[in-house]
């Protein structure tokens, strides 16, 4: 996949202009990371990520856009065909909710507001509660 | 707009003429706050010509160890650069198409001071 | 390097599912004659002669008190297995010539032999009739066969 | 003194947990047909899990995350996704091994037929999963596993000759009807059964689980660097009571029973009794480990909430999915595989999934966003660099050696 062999290797760019804000790379720093609740307890992994129009318009392009939300939902059967899932079956964490970036991302509500959580939920009640002992701690 | 619908697009000037793959969007926390941090503002999108998937973002940061494995990786995505979300022109099923005089920067950014 | 990774993911996925049941599912048939029939000969006698040793090993010991009944029992369990898959071994050898079809059945006759010697030693592990003596003499017996079968292999 | 009891106990533990069915037999096989012509292999694998636990230990203790995570964050979902289902099934694999141990001794101890204890043994695993802590769990096993020390005395007791042995260590070659491919296929099955990918996740998973932080690096990095290396002795133990015993028989070791044989030879009915206690706590140790890391590896990809040091009704989804970890594994040794020949497998697969877990491991470990001022010193970046070479040569030749060799037979 290699394109456009004219452009020769050793080319340099213009350095940036330092940011004013911290500098956030979508794949480096956001994409596949871990989202920890007000607890620490890991809700899920960021599979993707939902920029808007700073007016709130869904298509970004032409104008300045901000990042609006984190997206997670059932990407790793698509992930490794390729394509994503359609944008309906992606659940939604406004940015607004997100308290600190570090190793993991991490939010400042508890993980049970969030609808990405009821499949460990249902788990939880369905299975996992049901068996003697599961809701003691391991002593 | 979601974000896996530009990254790994391929990438074209205005005239048409094919320079390489979005590998990276970046955001700058400089927008007006709306919860404990300020919003991201799109700030650009980074391009490789070499290849769609960015690794380990060796071609962005500055860390040079375990050394060979640094070169190498540098080396796999050399020419890599930044363009200004403004100088993106269109983003359509076949890529993403940027202005006329879109400007190119380095890849690299400030690091924040080791935690 | 993220294809690289991904495709040796990929393969050692799917050997890691495959190998297995292909592995288990036992070895190939063969089915040559000259030296290439005897190799297969040879490599059963083999196995039958490292049963047939470790079947002297354990009964001497436990003679002699330095090993538990139930260890002695299931090694010998474990060596008679051995046993059935060097006969299993034997018997699907396609032997191509006079001369391996004589070395197969003196080989056949070497491995049921010691498998009656295990096995009898195996009765009297577990406090049935026999003595250290006449185990001890009904393996030496046995491996000294399975090692004149094994040169006569090699010899031809 | 209390920080005393707590080096020792975590040296003792790393000896102790060292060892699996994978080492137990892989090493006895070798033993027995190469005498300790390997035992450089054993070496080379014990050096290299120092440097990969003391790794993946100092990057989950500093920045907080386990292996996986990191895979999922470094690869991408999909080279990640491809990355979790190899060594998912890998994981498997070694756990049906380990599980089939357990039932292997146990049928020592009791003769009754290992079909019978598998279950058994599978049950026992996911009580202990269930309900005991992380550090006791770890400790017990850690310190019953000790007791394979007896291999060692084992050896000593056999009065062999010394000499003989050493020169058999010094040259690096098959001897007798070996041929150079199986030799290559062994070095590569030894190195697999030192470096498995589990004792990785386990090790990384377990520095999040005992809350480690920077502080607690030097304490782990004692229990490496002086545990594992005992743990590589007794491995060495194994293959010489092996070389001693088998090799001038010429006995093929091809099942559990047979590696005891040695210690019976050399201390009699007490040293027997030891080293089954020893095989059984380290078969059920790794048997934990292994169920563990499935359950860890899954969780960390898909960010689910994991842990034993959370209740199991706050890791629903990762105790779910370490009990059906457990039941494949007994599937398939209900199907009366042989776990030897299992366990010989699984040694191979962990050789050739090990860069898939390295690679991500070693690149973070030099990133400062992660790991601050902790990151890879310039001594351990050298000694990385080799290993991860030796790791991509033996995943690469692993599969050519195995049809070769038709997997050493």
């Amino acid at each position: 996949m290699t394109i456009a062999r004219k452009t020769h290797d050793r080319t340099t760019y213009e350095k940036d202009a330092p940011q004013p804000g911290r500098v956030l790379d979508a794949r480096l720093h956001l994409l596949d990371r871990q989202l920890l609740d007000v607890d620490d307890v890991p809700v899920t992994t960021i599979d993707d990520l939902e920029i808007h129009a700073t007016g709130g318009d869904a298509d970004p392009v032409g104008g300045p856009a901000v990042l609006t939300n984190l997206l997670t939902g059932p990407v790793l059967g698509t992930r490794i065909l390729g394509g994503r899932p359609p944008s309906s079956r992606l659940e939604r964490i406004a940015w607004s909710h997100v308290r600190a970036v570090d190793s993991a991302v991490k939010l400042g509500i508890h993980g049970s507001q969030l609808d990405a959580t009821w499949v460990e939920r249902w788990v939880r009640d369905h299975v996992i509660g049901r068996i003697p002992g599961g809701r003691h701690d391991p002593e | 707009m979601i974000l896996s619908d530009l990254l790994d697009q391929p990438v074209r000037e205005a005239d048409g003429t094919p320079v390489g793959y979005v590998i990276d969007v970046r955001f700058v926390l400089d927008g007006p706050p709306v919860g404990p941090l300020a919003t991201p503002r799109v700030h650009g999108v980074l391009v490789s010509p070499r290849t769609g998937s960015s690794f380990m973002g060796y071609e962005r940061v500055d860390v040079r160890s375990p050394a060979l494995l640094a070169r190498w990786f540098a080396w796999r995505h050399r020419g890599t650069f930044l363009v200004h979300w403004q100088d993106v022109a269109a983003i359509d099923e076949d890529g993403v198409t940027l202005a006329r005089d879109a400007r190119r920067w380095a890849p690299g950014y400030e690091r924040p001071a080791p935690a | 390097m993220g294809s690289i990774l991904r495709h040796s993911a990929v393969v050692a996925l799917a050997l890691g599912s495959l190998a297995p049941l292909g592995w288990l599912a036992g070895c190939s048939v063969h089915g040559e004659t000259g030296s290439g029939a005897t190799t297969p000969i040879g490599e059963a006698v083999d196995e039958a002669s490292s049963a047939v040793a470790s079947a002297q090993l354990t009964s001497d010991l436990l003679a002699r008190g330095r090993l538990t009944t139930t260890v002695a029992d299931t090694t010998l369990r474990d060596q008679l297995h051995v046993l059935q898959g060097a006969t299993g071994a034997l018997l699907t050898v396609v032997p191509g010539d006079a001369e391996s079809v004589r070395l197969r059945a003196d080989a056949l006759r070497a491995v049921s032999e010691a498998q009656a010697g295990v096995a009898d030693a195996r009765v009297w592990v577990r406090g049935g009739p026999g003595s250290p003596a006449s185990v001890a003499a009904r393996l030496d017996e046995s491996g000294d066969a399975l090692s004149s079968v094994s040169d006569a292999v090699e010899a031809s | 003194m209390k920080r005393l009891l707590g080096v020792a106990l975590g040296v003792l533990t790393a000896i102790g947990g060292f060892l699996d069915i994978g080492d137990l037999v892989t090493n006895a096989v070798v033993g027995s047909r190469f005498g300790l012509s390997l035992a450089w292999v054993v070496v080379v694998g014990v050096v290299g899990i120092c440097l990969f636990a003391q790794m993946s230990g100092r990057v989950a203790a500093v920045s907080g995350r386990a292996t996986f995570e990191i895979i999922r964050e470094r690869l991408g979902a999909r080279a990640a996704g491809a990355n979790l289902a190899a060594s998912f099934a890998i994981n498997i694999l070694t756990l049906t091994a380990e599980v089939g141990g357990i039932a292997l001794a146990l049928q020592l101890a009791s003769s009754v037929d290992p079909r019978l204890w598998m279950p058994v043994a599978a049950l026992a695993v996911w009580l202990v999963l269930w309900r005991v802590k992380f550090s006791i769990m770890e400790n017990v096993t850690g310190l019953l596993g000790l007791t394979l020390v007896v291999f060692a005395v084992a050896l000593f007791q056999l009065g062999p000759d010394w000499g003989e042995l050493a020169q058999q260590a010094t040259t690096l070659a098959p001897s007798g009807t070996e041929t150079w491919p199986s030799y290559w296929y062994y070095a590569i099955a030894l190195f697999g059964a030192a470096m498995t990918p589990y004792e990785v996740f386990f090790f990384s998973s377990g520095a999040v689980e005992e809350r480690w932080t920077a502080k607690d690096v030097g304490q782990s990095r004692i229990n490496v660097l002086v545990g594992f290396p005992f743990g590589g002795v007794l491995s060495i133990a194994i293959a010489a009571c092996a070389a001693v015993v088998f090799l001038p028989r010429a006995i093929e070791v091809s099942s559990l029973s047979q590696i005891v044989l040695p210690v019976a030879l050399a201390g009699g009915k007490l040293a027997l009794a030891v080293v089954i206690v020893g095989i059984v706590a380290a078969t059920f140790g790794a048997a934990l480990e292994t169920s563990l890391s499935s359950g860890y590896t899954l969780a960390q990809f898909m960010g689910w909430s994991w842990g034993k040091f959370r209740r199991p009704a706050q890791a629903a989804r990762f105790h779910l999915t370490m009990i059906v970890a457990l039941l494949v594994g007994l599937s398939i040794l209900m199907t009366s595989v042989d776990p030897v020949k299992v366990t010989e497998i699984s040694v191979v697969f962990s050789a050739i999934a090990l860069p898939l877990t390295y690679l991500p491991i070693l690149v973070v470990a030099n990133d400062p966003e992660y790991m601050g001022t902790h990151v890879n010193g310039r001594a351990t970046n050298a000694l990385a660099l080799v290993y991860l070479v030796i790791i991509v040569a033996a995943s690469a030749a692993a599969i050519p050696l195995m049809i070769a060799t038709g997997a050493g037979a």
